[in-house]
């Protein structure tokens, strides 16, 4: 099958095209960029150096393919959504234009232009495997979730399905550079960067209306920049309004990720490795949940990729499902340790 | 631990999961837990009773 | 003034070797080590070649002194401290020994043995200039708190004098290597630290019941090892319990450090520095502070370096207090931007 | 066809691990490890839980199988080669015991006690595929080169072999912690090591005679510690002799690698990537290659990851060659950018 | 004495700032910035925050001062020089402006423009104290050297003045971030820079001709990018033509430094810390120097903080002088440790 | 490129491969050198002459 990248330079799609190269099926046939047009894929992207001779298309010169991703700043996908959706069969949008459905949520984060976007939202299936499986067997477009907002909501779901959220939830996220893309500026300055706790989003952060749309509980966000380049770790505190035991909240997790290929439940009273973090998960498409609880109080922690389970990974994952290939095709890498 | 060989379930301490061992297992032996992969020590035998296992101390932080 | 270190071959124990030699008033002359007795204090702190001839001395050989600061682990320095009261006219323990009054806390987290520690704890003042400023003055005896802890009750306490926090507190910390001393052991490993965000301390840390004594507030925290060698950051979640608004706030804050020599407030709603983070505090002995809110919750964040207001900079700050000299003496170092 | 690791919970022996986990055709049978006896394979190597029910087996317990790869520390495969002999048709050993040829070398690095050893190395095959490719397919013992050494092999060989090294060549090489192994201690305790830039080997480094048992040259090393857990980089100065251009150095690296599935040739002129460095090689098995050069010096770069290309990843190459198995097989992995 | 600074805003302005607020003679009375104009300090040096009300001035509106750093992108102060010396009796200018003597090495590596300025360089004696001295104390005009090529300059002088230096030398130099400023671009981008061993420099750095003018001696440099913020490491390949023992190497170096406040020599044979390294340099004056040896070669290894020695340090130091003041004034910041 | 395209070869002035351009290529058109991934420009026709493309100058460090 064929696919192809639009906004191929970026770190989304650097990774879009690093998992379509390595994919047994789909074919990735076009990579665009305005800025290296003509220029071999390994001249953004390093690490592709010697996997083929793909150069980077024009992106008003995209082919017809069966897949088509988009990894455009928000707004742009859906500038284009008429055309774009004569060149594929399906449509898989990592950008934040089609997640909300709520007007009054959409406008607050991104503007007034994103309220005509969230009235069209419902044709989009999310691309959260867990929660949208069967959905996504039949999607013909899909939009894939925020990284921040992927990771709390698979860490609160299944609580909030055990009947075990009481009020708000808060949520403490941890994110690495790359989550802000490959354009420089003075946030990103590695001097100003790299041993920074940068709390940039003490309150109202704006993957809080997609965990509430998901999850069905109200996040409250703070999120710290962190000294990392890849990585997202969400440490939700939960009340959970009655007494519960480890037990319990083991059985809520268990029931709700059985047989997933890419949640592993990571909450070990021993060793090293008690609770999720990224650093073990880059490359990977696996998202981590753990947690610990005392008398009144539950601690979720989940830890992912962001450029992986967090946009591409997932795009990839949903994208086999409606393309009725397995579910890990392209998927395999562990991670690595020590990292 | 194939099927048809005499088992005995008893509850991981941590997570609830049914851990089975074999009827003929003994004090202080370690078995990981299949639900939560917890390291589990055998303190008694009738009932099978299973506690977490100690861990050497480490100061794992702080 | 002549001073001494017990532990002087630690991590707290090196940063005070460092202020001391560059204090105006007080002279180092001895620090204790009993793996480097008798060679040079650049042995352990190649930061300190070139600043004099004082070599380690056996913690045995301690002579008398002025004021006597003591960085052991815990327990070691209220076994000796009959002892040590003869060596000193001031004794400064920057161990967890005399922190705590509650002996049901004391027990919970430092074991049995801590029960008579608590019953001794009273007689020392808590090293904390900006909330024990006058018994500080007159203190023969002086227990600085924890780092977390005094990161948190700094940010706690001006919200609690002012009626702004109704119920729990959920606080985030997150710690460099440092605070764990200076032995090797799995969990400080470089290839298994360097990029943790390791969440060791999800529930019941022992630095909750200082915070309960000294901000009045029942703390819950969540402790994460960051990738950082020295610094500490708290993200405090708090509900006021009523509307207050921003300059509500700022007037708490205010009111509570205004003329305090070390804490500086950090609320900005531009650029790049917004809240507080501990990278342009390593080596200074400020505390930074700032807040940001939304209708019903207030984000309270502060940092520090913890080997020095967290520890060795509030013992001098402590000592100046005691004997009587400028408060800031030996503390002017700003910080180091970038970093 | 069935494998095993001696050695399995070290660091090289879970890269060993990740990648016969992925493996086509060779299935892990076994892992050993005296530390974790019995326990899962993700209690020393977290990247891998849910990849299968392994636990560690006790070193005493290797069944048969067809290939054994040993990871041990330096003299305990020699030690037991006689038994491991009857234990696999294939032994691939990582450690140094069976690579050096001179007895005084190997005296000289690894004591008295591996002069023996020395004499029982020819009949080691080198597991180095871009040198001794054909011995390998027929080889039925392999003895993978070190890290660094394969590093500084890859970029001198070919300069050598065309006759542009005139004299010693300066071999200045960087590298991780993970290099150092799993066992904690004062060089890898987090808060020394974290920013160091350690030049712990100005003179006389042990990997200095293997060089020149392959690429013919004199290498004289210094080698530092640099900032990272994984990662190797090779800068070599090299007098050419006589005059050198560009086109002649590309050619000989060409001549060298052409069709080498794991060797990238990277010498650009323009773009942020112009020579080889580690980051964007974590976890794949490639070793890129570069230079630059002036009127009378060659300066050749060469990067890889320690555990993979220099340890692990080399090893499985090897073994896939001896075992008749695509050379690619298992090692497909590409790397990551931004990392 | 009144002192400002031109280019306030920038990296080594900020630095100048630190150290200008904390010096007991030297009065900060401006710092300029296009950018901040009319803000405090603070908004662009956030360490420096509580230390005064200082806001930038815009340059246009320089008083006259006893001392008026420069701090400004090469080329600039040139430009303004003949305005500028009507401004203070003492210039100190910390740009390439006015460092090299050959106009030659000036055009080739700073174009067409630098020629003049090499003619007027003699006029400027030059900011490295531990040679020029004796010039420095009555100095009116003072160029201080790259941050690298003093590294190396004072590592190689006193070799080469002990004829232990036989032809060229090959210098290793490694270099944190902040040595490129504060203007974000693609090279300092977090995601590219935080864990880059970036060869940026393989050949032709244009710190070689300001080596060969200090130290007499023919420096062929590669400079890497390194995962650091601050301070530059220099490992230099030295061929003595001779036997030379260590003692006659330490005597080389005492000599040359004896008495030195600035220089530390670190040879160690045991222990951690043998060698220089930059990260318990940072914020501090020191230049670290050390080497090792073996029969044919000696490696010298030097360190310090390029914002610091490698140039506010370096300027100040040298203005102390010139200013007939004590040499260390506001200089006496020793580093940390850990760090 | 297909092989039956008329091409004509001209050396990459970095590595020294050849480098295989359709006959009708002009100036100022961009390659890039399969030998050693250089973009060049073609700098002049009859006979074909390509040089390093021009490149944005950034500083690349320091
Ligand atoms: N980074 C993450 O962790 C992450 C996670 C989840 C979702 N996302 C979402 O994924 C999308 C891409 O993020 P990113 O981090 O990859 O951003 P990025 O690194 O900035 O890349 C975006 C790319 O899109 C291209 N582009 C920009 N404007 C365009 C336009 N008008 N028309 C065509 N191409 C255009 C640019 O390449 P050229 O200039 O070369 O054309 C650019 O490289 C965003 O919507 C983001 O919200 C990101
Ligand atoms: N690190 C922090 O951020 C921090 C912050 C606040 C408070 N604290 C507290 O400060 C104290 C010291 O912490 P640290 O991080 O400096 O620890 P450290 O690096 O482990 O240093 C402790 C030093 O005490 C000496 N020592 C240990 N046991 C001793 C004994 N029985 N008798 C005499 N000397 C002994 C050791 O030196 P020799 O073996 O050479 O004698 C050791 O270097 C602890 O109580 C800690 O809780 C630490
Ligand atoms: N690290 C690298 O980058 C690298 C690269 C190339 C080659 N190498 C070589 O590969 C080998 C392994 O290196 P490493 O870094 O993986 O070391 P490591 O992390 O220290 O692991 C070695 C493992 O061997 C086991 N072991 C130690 N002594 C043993 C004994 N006497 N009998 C049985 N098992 C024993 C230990 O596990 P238990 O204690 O649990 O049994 C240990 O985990 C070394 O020879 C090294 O020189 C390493
Ligand atoms: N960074 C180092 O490690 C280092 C070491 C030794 C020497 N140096 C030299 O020191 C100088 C400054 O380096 P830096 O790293 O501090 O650079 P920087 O961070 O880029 O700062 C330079 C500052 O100069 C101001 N500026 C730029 N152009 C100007 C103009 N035409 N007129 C007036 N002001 C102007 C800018 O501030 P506004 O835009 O706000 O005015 C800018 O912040 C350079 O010459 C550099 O070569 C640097
Ligand atoms: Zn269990
Ligand atoms: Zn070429």
């Amino acid at each position: 099958m064929r696919a192809s990248i639009l906004g191929g330079a970026g770190y989304v799609g650097g990774e879009l095209a690093r998992l379509l190269l390595g994919h047994p099926v789909l074919d990735l046939v076009q990579a665009t960029s305005r800025r290296h047009t003509g220029k071999p894929l390994h001249t953004a992207h390093p690490n592709l150096r010697g996997t083929g001779d793909l150069a980077f298309t024009d992106p008003a010169r995209l082919e017809r393919v069966d897949v088509l991703f988009s990894a455009l700043p928000h707004g742009e996908f859906a500038a284009r959504l008429g055309e774009l959706s004569e060149r594929a069969a399906l449509l898989v949008d990592l950008s934040p234009d089609f997640r909300l459905h709520d007007p009054a949520a959409a406008r607050r984060h991104y503007g007034p232009g994103a309220v005509d976007r969230a009235a069209g939202a419902p044709a989009f299936v999310p691309g959260l495997p867990e929660l949208y499986r069967d959905r996504l067997r039949t999607a013909d477009r899909i939009a894939v979730p925020g990284c921040m907002a992927t990771a709390a909501i698979l860490a609160l779901r299944p609580l909030a399905d055990a009947g075990l959220v009481d009020g708000d939830v808060l949520v403490d996220a941890r994110t690495g550079s790359s989550g802000s893309g490959n354009t420089p500026g003075p946030a990103g300055h590695h001097p100003e960067r790299a041993s920074t706790l940068r709390v940039y989003g003490p309150v109202g952060h704006r993957h809080e209306p997609e965990i509430a749309q998901h999850a069905g509980v109200r996040a409250r966000m703070t999120v710290t920049a962190v000294p990392a380049v890849r990585g997202v770790q969400v440490v939700a505190q939960v009340r959970p309004g009655r007494a519960a035991g480890r037990a319990e909240v083991w059985d809520a997790y268990r029931k709700a990720y059985a047989g997933e290929p890419f949640v592993r439940l990571v909450a070990q009273r021993q060793g090293l490795h008690r609770l999720p973090e990224p650093r073990m998960l880059l490359g990977s498409n696996h998202c981590d949940i753990g947690f610990d609880l005392d008398e009144d109080r539950i601690v979720a922690v989940s830890a992912l990729d962001n450029l992986v389970k967090g946009a591409a990974g997932g795009a990839v994952q949903s994208a086999n499902l409606a393309a009725g290939l397995p579910e890990r095709s392209g998927l395999t890498f562990p991670g690595l340790h020590p990292m | 631990m194939s099927l048809d060989t005499l088992t005995e379930r008893a509850a991981c301490p941590d997570c609830g999961a049914g851990v089975d061992l074999a009827a003929d297992t003994g004090v202080t032996e370690i078995v990981v837990c299949p639900g939560c992969t917890a390291e589990l020590e055998v303190v008694a035998v009738g009932p099978l009773t299973l506690a977490l296992a100690p861990e050497i101390e480490e100061d794992w932080g702080e």
